[in-house]
């Protein structure tokens, strides 16, 4: 029983780490080909919450004893506090540097779309 | 040559990284662009110390009291994490002249800034001399 | 940054958190990886922070110039002093075996103090510069002199603002030179 | 496997430090420089220097950046465009080679047995137990055997400081010229 247990814990840890894995490559792609700043920040958001919350998860679920295993949720903490207000620092000194968002660039000047 | 590519690796990254900062200081006239070059030069000794520290199979130097742990060298660590820190207060030294230039001639681009003060010179010396004729 | 509810609101929650962190590296140093220079520059960071988000007065309120420098002083102090203490206990400078009667408790309240005048040291050093560098502007009001950084700051200018303060200084150190002249001459 | 990491990390450095150089925008510059050090902290970890790794994800990625993006709000944010000049990429590459010949010459990484892990280093690893009584080499190395080496960098770090406060917030020599100036006509220079 408890093997099969493990046996679960593992296989979800793995998969976990997989797709956190996945998740940081997809954040940096987005980083690198999105247009301006506000659609970047969906990038850098990816890899903050998709990448390192699913990567710290199967870490979690790895961990061997009790205090790494508090070391890495307190890790989790920390980008939960800090990777939410870095993003909203962010947009707001670009909404008040005057960037305007692409999308509202592009409607404004609808007759260029097919330029674009 | 692919073997020798494969043993020193870090080793030929290192010399890379030394390039680009040495090129970066030597030939952009910008002074922070100068000393962002300067802190890349600087990383890649600090690679190459911490590279020769290393033991393949090795841990970090962190006593684990198992007798058949294999360490890494600590003494590289040690010089290289003082010299980061006085890396960066000497950086900041720079950065301040760096300032202080800018307020004093307007420009922070080396070949401007040798314009700059050889107009300086030559006005300090008409000056000179219009006191002396006065 | 002052006026949003947000920043204001995380950073005062982070703040003791980024202190306290600090603390473990300095004082966990011995066991695992930390010590007094990441240490001081953690605690630093945390008054760094707190002076972006709550403006520079207050910034410099909480951790005031003169007590920054006093800090500087006394953390090398504190490792010299060390070193000198063992010296009048009978050992080299910084021996510290001789600090207590047992060599291995020596050895571990001399490496504590030491790497607590570093740390001291470090975070007042790294809060001293970023005062240093972030009151430049004001400073230079203060001296009543013209700052560098009055045009070309407002973003939306920015594509210009390689030619223009370039100008603009140039007069001004012109302006200071005629100003020299006057005084000069006044005399 | 070791061997793949390395090298991921050290193409991924060297693309970020050519990316760094050839921007144009200084501020593009510095945060390249950011994570330039963040990465070069992640490959202390793999190279086993912990210690090493912290304080430069703490130093260089963190107060350098502050340090640096404090000097940018007060110089102009652009560089002057200038072409690949000849002769310093020259010289760099000519140094670069006959260092690559040193390479040549460097004992294999990782070996057990080169000359830097012959001497004190070995004595350092067994011995810190027994004489000092702290786990981590590290700290032992650097505040009780090295407690010199140490002294010597905080005294550059205090002396970098009064450095630092002496330029930028010390009064200057300006300041004497235009006194006597707003003593007499200082409601004009006030405003």
């Amino acid at each position: 029983m408890s093997e099969l247990f493990d046996f679960l814990v593992t296989a979800i840890a793995i998969i976990s780490l997989c797709l956190g894995s996945l998740g940081v490559v997809l954040g940096a792609l987005g980083l690198i080909r999105l247009g301006d700043v506000y659609q970047r920040m969906h990038g850098a958001g990816i890899v903050d919450t998709g990448g390192a919350g699913l990567i710290l998860f199967g870490l979690l679920l790895l961990s061997p004893d009790w205090t790494v295993a508090v070391r890495v949720a307190l890790i989790g903490m920390l980008i939960v506090f800090t990777s939410p207000t870095a993003t909203h620092a962010i947009a707001r000194a670009a909404t008040l540097a005057g960037i305007e968002p692409i999308l509202a660039r592009r409607s404004r000047k609808k007759p260029q779309k097919d330029d674009a | 040559m692919s073997s020798f590519i494969l043993t020193q690796w870090n080793f030929i990254i290192v010399v890379g990284l030394m390039m680009i900062g040495f090129y970066t200081v030597v030939a952009r006239g910008n002074l922070l662009k100068k000393m962002i070059g300067l802190a890349i030069f600087q990383t890649s000794v600090f690679i190459f110390y911490i590279s020769a520290g290393k033991i393949s199979g090795g841990t970090a130097p962190i006593l684990t009291g198992n007798p058949d742990t294999v360490y890494s060298n600590p003494l590289p660590h040690v010089l290289i994490l003082t010299a980061i820190v006085v890396g960066v207060a000497t950086t900041a030294v720079g950065y301040a002249l760096i300032i202080r230039i800018y307020e004093s001639f307007g420009t922070i681009e080396e070949d401007e800034l040798t314009e700059a003060m050889n107009a300086d010179a030559l006005t300090e010396h008409e000056d000179h001399i219009s006191e002396t004729n006065r | 940054m002052q006026d949003d509810p947000v920043i204001r609101v995380v950073t005062k929650v982070l703040t003791p958190a980024i202190m306290l962190f600090a603390l473990y590296v300095q004082f966990h140093g011995d066991y695992g990886p930390g010590g007094g220079f990441q240490a001081g520059v953690i605690f630093a960071s945390a008054f760094i922070l707190n002076a972006i988000v709550f403006g520079m007065n207050r910034g410099r309120h909480v951790w005031p110039a003169k007590f920054n420098l006093q800090c500087i002083a006394l953390g090398v102090i504190l490792y010299g002093g060390t070193g000198i203490a063992s010296l009048f206990m009978g050992g080299n400078f910084l021996d510290y075996n001789v600090l207590s009667n047992d060599p291995i408790a020596g050895q571990h309240l001399g490496i504590l103090l030491i790497e607590f005048g570093v740390g001291l040291t470090v975070a007042s050093v790294m809060v001293g510069l970023f005062f240093a560098f972030a009151n430049r502007t004001q400073h230079l009001r203060l001296l009543d002199l013209p700052s560098s950084s009055d045009d070309g700051t407002s973003s939306k200018d920015k594509p210009k603002a390689n030619a223009k303060p370039k100008a603009k200084a140039k007069t001004n150190t012109k302006t200071n030179g005629a100003k020299a002249k006057q005084v000069s001459t006044a005399k | 496997m070791e061997f793949w990491i390395n090298a991921a990390l050290a193409i991924i450095l060297t693309v970020i430090g050519i990316m760094a150089v050839s921007q144009h925008r200084l501020f593009a510059v510095i945060i390249l420089s950011g994570a330039y050090s963040l990465v070069a902290a992640t490959w202390f970890v793999v190279l086993d220097a912990v210690d090493v790794a912290f304080t430069e994800a703490a130093v260089g990625a963190g107060v350098s950046t502050v340090l640096a993006l404090g000097t940018l709000s007060m110089v102009p944010g652009k560089e002057k465009k200038r072409p690949v000049e000849a002769l310093p990429l020259s010289l760099a590459i000519a140094t670069g080679m006959l260092l690559l010949l040193a390479v040549a010459d460097m004992p294999q990484f990782g070996s057990p047995d080169t000359p830097v892990q012959q001497h004190v280093g070995p004595h350092y690893i067994t011995q810190s137990e027994k004489e000092i009584g702290v786990p981590n080499i590290v700290t032992s190395v650097l505040s009780s055997y090295r407690g010199f080496d140490t002294f010597g960098e905080t005294a550059v770090i205090f002396t970098a400081a009064i450095a630092v406060f002496l330029i930028l917030t010390g009064w200057t020599r300006k300041k004497i010229i235009t006194k006597p100036k707003s003593k007499t006509k200082s409601p004009e220079l006030d405003v």
